[in-house]
């Protein structure tokens, strides 16, 4: 068994998987280790499948919106596989004064990075999705938004870094790094030992235990965050939603489900039996969220709900790039549950710089060594 | 006559009340409290739903709400699983193409 | 899922089979071909599986296909079902309106 | 939240069991089920199960199930329908959907007895309307009062494809044929000689080839398999039928099991994904049990006893009984369960080729491929004896946990001895009055009484009949043979029915006295 490659990557989720795509088509030999059974099984196939830039920190807007405008639009061609990627831009709703506020506070930062993004009110937000309640009284309107499917999307990645020669292995946990001679060495896991001249750490919440293993720690915690989906509805809209309060998110699927997501607020509490299940209540909580908004879906049927892990890291953006405390070692981690629609972007800036090119938006915000007590 | 009038272990089946329903808009009789499965079937009626990517026939498969193949339209509602779904005076039954109570744009085939 | 994975490891050419027209997925309406041709394109275990293709992800939720697509991909891949591993489960076990899901009373609540 | 010290999830013939035993040791138990009638699958099964008396044998299905829930009630087990179990949750919550709501509730103990689902094999035309599981056939006849089809095909020969076809004659449907790829059939062979002797032909090491139809059934073309299960070109048989059940095994429906974390296993013998479990039914997940179907596919007599073994052992694990009195009620409930695991057909047995029986007695060849018994085989078996006057004739030649043949008879003429599974005997001596009680109680309707000196060249037959139109006295006709062809001409005499005979005819027919071991039906 050949354990060596130009790149060991940890971790198998979209990251990972992307990361593995855009070194392969640089000629870069790369293996992926991945813990779990199955590719893309973390968060990468837990989401809400959001592609969307209005809503973010503005550190993180560069990133995503280069993303939408040179990677996205030609994914499922490049990829090979339907990734599902529709443009039709994203509501974030308000039904408050309050939530106005918050939204008008997000829309102004975007706006000031360049994205085209702004405030509308009831009636204009009716006349996009007239599904829409009355009680939603505004909305942010970012037309280059949209939505995909974070499943082929995941699967596509490693369907396309596969044919390429990158090696995968499942069910093979890293338990720690090796340093050699003040660089990264090797990865070891229970049953092998794997060399990279670099290693690049994408496990999620792992990611703090293992990149702790040569000394670096991420600030950042597991936070369990739930999802539910319908059975196929006649098309209704083709918009990513989103709420100031953070009810729910989410759109209508190709094949016609309604994919969901929500918040019950005890998401940092919650705790898991070996895998993230969900919660007795989360689903409930999350359709009256939806229903106030949509009453049009209160006889759409619940078919499936899930929970994910996401990694929250403790400015609630993820840290991406070299660490050079260690020289060979690259992090991309702490997504804290955006990292979707952020991920061919942020793995095309990985790939660039971990063959000494030049990616495509600057790093430096996405540093490991920012974190700063506040006073 | 689909229907069993007298069965050598079971006799005579107990029915709720003899109901009118509407298959497609037209009018038909079932017993309130049976399966809408069941009274379709009695009626010879054996498709149920076309599919949505291939515009195929289903019908009963499971009869006891797990395969889902069943599902219809009911009282606007689609993808009622009508083997689970007692029958009641007046019910609107319709055949399900996809996902819908008619065929959408450019439906081919059935 | 305790061992080793190599997913580049040799399972063989994809060839077309005679049945592979057939719908294994009823809900979805998955063929037997398109998760043959699945396993050549990587997907070796019943997550990967129904994420790539959605079969058991319909309305029955794999009541009916599972068997039958763990059967096929098991033999793409040249081992026995079992090990496999069971796809997962997960609530509700049988489709909810969002109007009752969302109506919670009683028992506490 | 509403705590109960046990939850259980299905009411079927497992569930209601081990409800029972722990209600009836102080413990407080709510049993949920989505259907809108309790009983599992225990309502559609309209033969008569096997067994012995601890395992209620001779008695109908659905009469077991009424019984199960007279004692639910008697002892206070709260039964809840149309409640469905959407999932089991962390710390033992289960979230039921009753009505328009959901409620929330918790248990010091939880039984999944959630059952199983028919398991289905594709082939061309499978998804035609018309096609169908052979569970839904039986309810739509049973449960509905309504007729799947009119001309059936029975795709496999197992006990639920025997058992159900002939339910589908006995609700007026014609079966065109039995059909499997195994080499032999895989239910009782006396299931398989009730179909046989009403003429429904057997085709084993066959398979369907294709259905027909655009929109629903029209017909199905089978044809031989070589010892690959590869269909043999040339060998393709058609037949006219409107509907195709599909009996190809059972599934545990386990994913509340997954869903709560349990181990779990694939085990073919158990008939799929199964979470690992002790003897007492306790799963990896303490305080979760799994009992019937759930936990590998069996017959409902065994599940029934699992249920109670797992009640009973929740109740101890809880504190509601010692130690002692658990090992005194488990210790009679484990042997009764032991003996229905025994024979032939015993799940550790699954998949045996048995050239004879226990007793040494070659199985018949014609049995195991057309579903008959030959008529020169049966006089090879120790139920099938001739003397003068009217006697019992049993046909039963496999080794099945059954007895009530032993039980019945006021004058011991028939014995299985100790060990449930032997073969009956017929004592030739003992003196048959003729009652019939063993024909009537028999489950695989294997018993016969035959009277060669009935009349001046005339022997009578008596055999077991359910189906109407129900000949009379007089009723002149022809008597088939056990591969369901005509022997001979036939005449009625006697048609009798009591309340012990439990809807099974006893039809006594006049024949040529050179026929009384060959005619075994009777149709006009």
């Amino acid at each position: 068994m050949q354990n060596t490659a130009d790149v060991v990557i940890v971790g198998g989720g979209i990251i990972g998987c992307a990361s593995a795509y855009y070194l392969a088509k640089k000629g870069v030999s790369v293996i992926v280790l991945e813990s779990d059974g199955s590719i893309g099984n973390g968060g990468s196939s837990r989401n809400g499948g959001g592609v969307r830039q209005s809503g973010r920190d503005p550190r993180e807007l560069p990133m995503v919106m280069w993303g939408i405008r040179h990677l996205w639009p030609t994914l499922s061609e490049e990829l090979g596989v339907d990734v599902e990627y529709t443009q039709k831009g994203n509501l974030r709703l308000g039904k408050t004064e309050t939530h106005l506020k918050i939204l008008r506070k997000l829309t102004d930062g975007a706006a000031a990075c360049g994205l085209d993004v702004k405030m509308i009110d009831g009636d204009e937000v009716r006349r996009i999705n007239p599904y829409l309640s009355g009680e939603v009284i505004g909305a942010s309107w970012c037309p280059t938004d949209g939505h995909a499917n974070p499943l082929t999307a995941t699967l596509g990645f490693y369907k396309r870094a596969r044919e390429m020669g990158v090696r995968f292995l499942t069910g093979e946990p890293v338990t720690r790094l090796q340093k050699r001679k003040g660089k990264i060495g090797s990865v070891i896991t229970p049953n092998n030992v794997y060399a990279g001249e670099k290693v690049l750490v994408a496990a999620g919440y792992e990611s703090r235990v293992i990149a702790g293993t040569v000394g670096i720690d991420i600030p950042m915690q597991k936070v369990k965050v739930e999802c539910l989906v319908t059975e196929a509805e006649a098309y209704l809209f083709q918009q990513m939603l989103g709420t100031a309060e953070a009810d729910f998110y989410g759109h209508q699927t190709k094949h016609g489900s309604f994919v969901f997501g929500g918040s019950t607020g005890l998401e940092p509490c919650n705790i898991d039996n070996g895998t993230p299940v969900s919660s007795s209540i989360a689903a409930s909580c999350i359709c009256r969220g939806i229903m106030k908004y949509f009453p049009a879906l209160s006889d759409a049927k619940i078919i499936r709900t899930w929970a994910g892990w996401i990694d929250e890291c403790a400015d609630k953006i993820p840290v991406i790039g070299p660490v050079e405390e260690v020289p060979g070692m690259y992090l991309a981690c702490g997504f804290t549950g955006h990292g979707f629609g952020i991920s061919p972007g942020a793995a095309y800036s990985i790939a660039e710089i971990m063959t000494g090119g030049c990616p495509p938006v600057d790093l430096v915000p996405f540093r490991y060594d920012r974190f700063r007590a506040k006073i | 006559m689909a229907r069993i009038e007298n069965h050598p272990i079971l006799g005579k089946f107990r029915k709720g009340r003899k109901v009118r329903f509407y298959l497609d808009g037209n009018a038909m009789e079932g017993f309130e409290g049976e399966p809408i499965a069941a009274a379709l079937k009695a009626a010879g009626v054996i498709v149920h739903r076309y599919t949505q990517k291939r515009h195929e026939p289903r019908g009963i498969f499971c009869a006891i709400g797990r395969c889902t193949d069943c599902v219809m339209v009911v009282d606007g509602v689609p993808n009622v699983r009508t083997c689970m779904t007692p029958l009641a005076e007046g019910m609107n039954v319709q055949t399900q193409y996809g996902v819908l109570a008619k065929k959408a744009e450019g439906w081919t085939g059935r | 899922m305790g061992s080793v994975n190599d997913r580049s490891r040799d399972i063989g050419k994809f060839s077309e089979q005679p049945d592979d027209d057939r719908i294994i997925c009823r809900c979805e309406e998955v063929t037997k071909g398109e998760i043959r041709k699945a396993v050549h394109d990587g997907m070796f275990t019943m997550t990967e599986i129904r994420r790539y293709l959605r079969c058991g992800m319909g309305l029955c939720q794999g009541q009916t296909c599972a068997g039958l697509v763990k059967g096929i991909v098991a033999g793409e891949l040249g081992i026995s079902p079992s090990e496999l591993g069971p796809a997962t489960s997960r609530a509700p076990m049988r489709p909810v309106p969002m109007k009752t899901l969302g109506n919670e009373k009683g028992g506490g609540y | 939240m509403k705590r109960y010290d046990l939850i259980v999830v299905g009411a079927g013939p497992s569930g209601l069991s081990a409800a029972i035993e722990a209600a009836k040791r102080g413990m407080s138990v709510a049993v949920f089920d989505e259907n809108a009638k309790p009983g599992g699958q225990l309502f559609k099964q309209i033969h008569k199960f096997f067994g012995s008396k601890e395992h209620k044998a001779k008695v109908r299905g659905f009469r077991i199930g009424e019984e199960l829930l007279k004692e639910a009630s008697e002892t206070g087990v709260e039964v809840h329908l149309g409640a469905t179990v959407t999932g089991l949750y962390m710390k033992k919550e289960v979230v039921v959907r009753m009505r328009d709501g959901m409620q929330h509730w918790k248990g010091d103990a939880v039984i999944v007895a959630t059952g199983a689902s028919e398991k289905m094999v594709p082939f061309d035309g499978w998804t035609l309307p018309g096609v169908m599981g052979a569970g839904a056939a039986q309810t739509l006849m049973n449960l509905h009062g309504v007729k799947p089809g009119n001309r059936v095909l029975m795709l496999g020969s197992g006990n639920v494809g025997l058992v159900v076809s002939f339910q589908l004659l006995q609700a007026g449907c014609e079966v065109v044929a039995v059909v499997d790829a195994a080499p032999r059939v895989g239910g009782y062979g006396v299931h398989a000689a009730k179909l046989a002797r009403c003429g429904v032909p057997f085709y084993l090491s066959h398979t369907i080839l294709r259905v027909e139809g655009s929109d629903r059934v029209a017909g199905v073309t089978i044809g031989r398999v070589n010892r690959r299960f590869q269909p043999v070109p040339g060998t393709e048989k058609r037949f006219d039928a409107d509907t195709v059940c599909v009996a190809v095994g059972l599934s545990p429906m386990s994913q509340l099991f997954k869903m709560a974390g349990c181990q779990m296993r694939d085990d073919p013998k158990k008939g799929g994904e199964v979470p690992v479990c002790d003897q007492y039914g306790r799963t990896s997940v303490p305080g979760v049990f799994a009992v019937g179907d759930v936990s590998g596919i069996e017959e409902a007599s065994s599940a029934m006893i699992e249920g109670r073994i797992a009640g009973v052992c929740a109740a101890n694990t809880l504190g509601f009984c010692t130690e002692e009195e658990k090992t005194a009620a488990l210790a009679a409930m484990e042997k009764d369960l032991d003996s229905l695991r025994q024979g032939m057909f015993a799940p550790q047995n699954r998949g045996k080729d048995f050239r004879t029986t226990e007793e040494g007695v070659k199985i018949s060849e014609s049995l195991l491929k057309k579903g008959y018994l030959t008529d020169t085989e049966v006089g090879t078996f120790p139920g099938v004896v001739r003397r003068s006057g009217v006697h019992p004739v049993v046909e039963c030649t496999q080794n099945i946990p059954c007895n009530p043949c032993q039980d019945v008879c006021p004058k011991n003429c028939i014995r299985v001895g100790e060990k449930i599974t032997s073969l009956p005997e017929v004592d030739p001596a003992a003196g048959c009055v003729g009652c019939g009680m063993c024909v009537a109680s028999c489950p695989g309707q294997a018993i016969f009484l035959v009277d060669e000196q009935f009349e001046e060249g005339f022997a009578a037959v008596t055999i077991p009949y359910e189906f109407f139109p129900l000949p009379k006295a007089g009723t002149k006709g022809t008597a088939l043979g056990r591969n369901g062809k005509p022997v001979c001409e036939a005449e009625v005499v006697k048609v009798t029915n009591t309340a012990a005979f439990d809807h099974t005819n006893l039809l006594t027919m006049k024949v040529p006295r050179g026929e009384a071991m060959k005619a075994r039906f009777f149709t006009c």
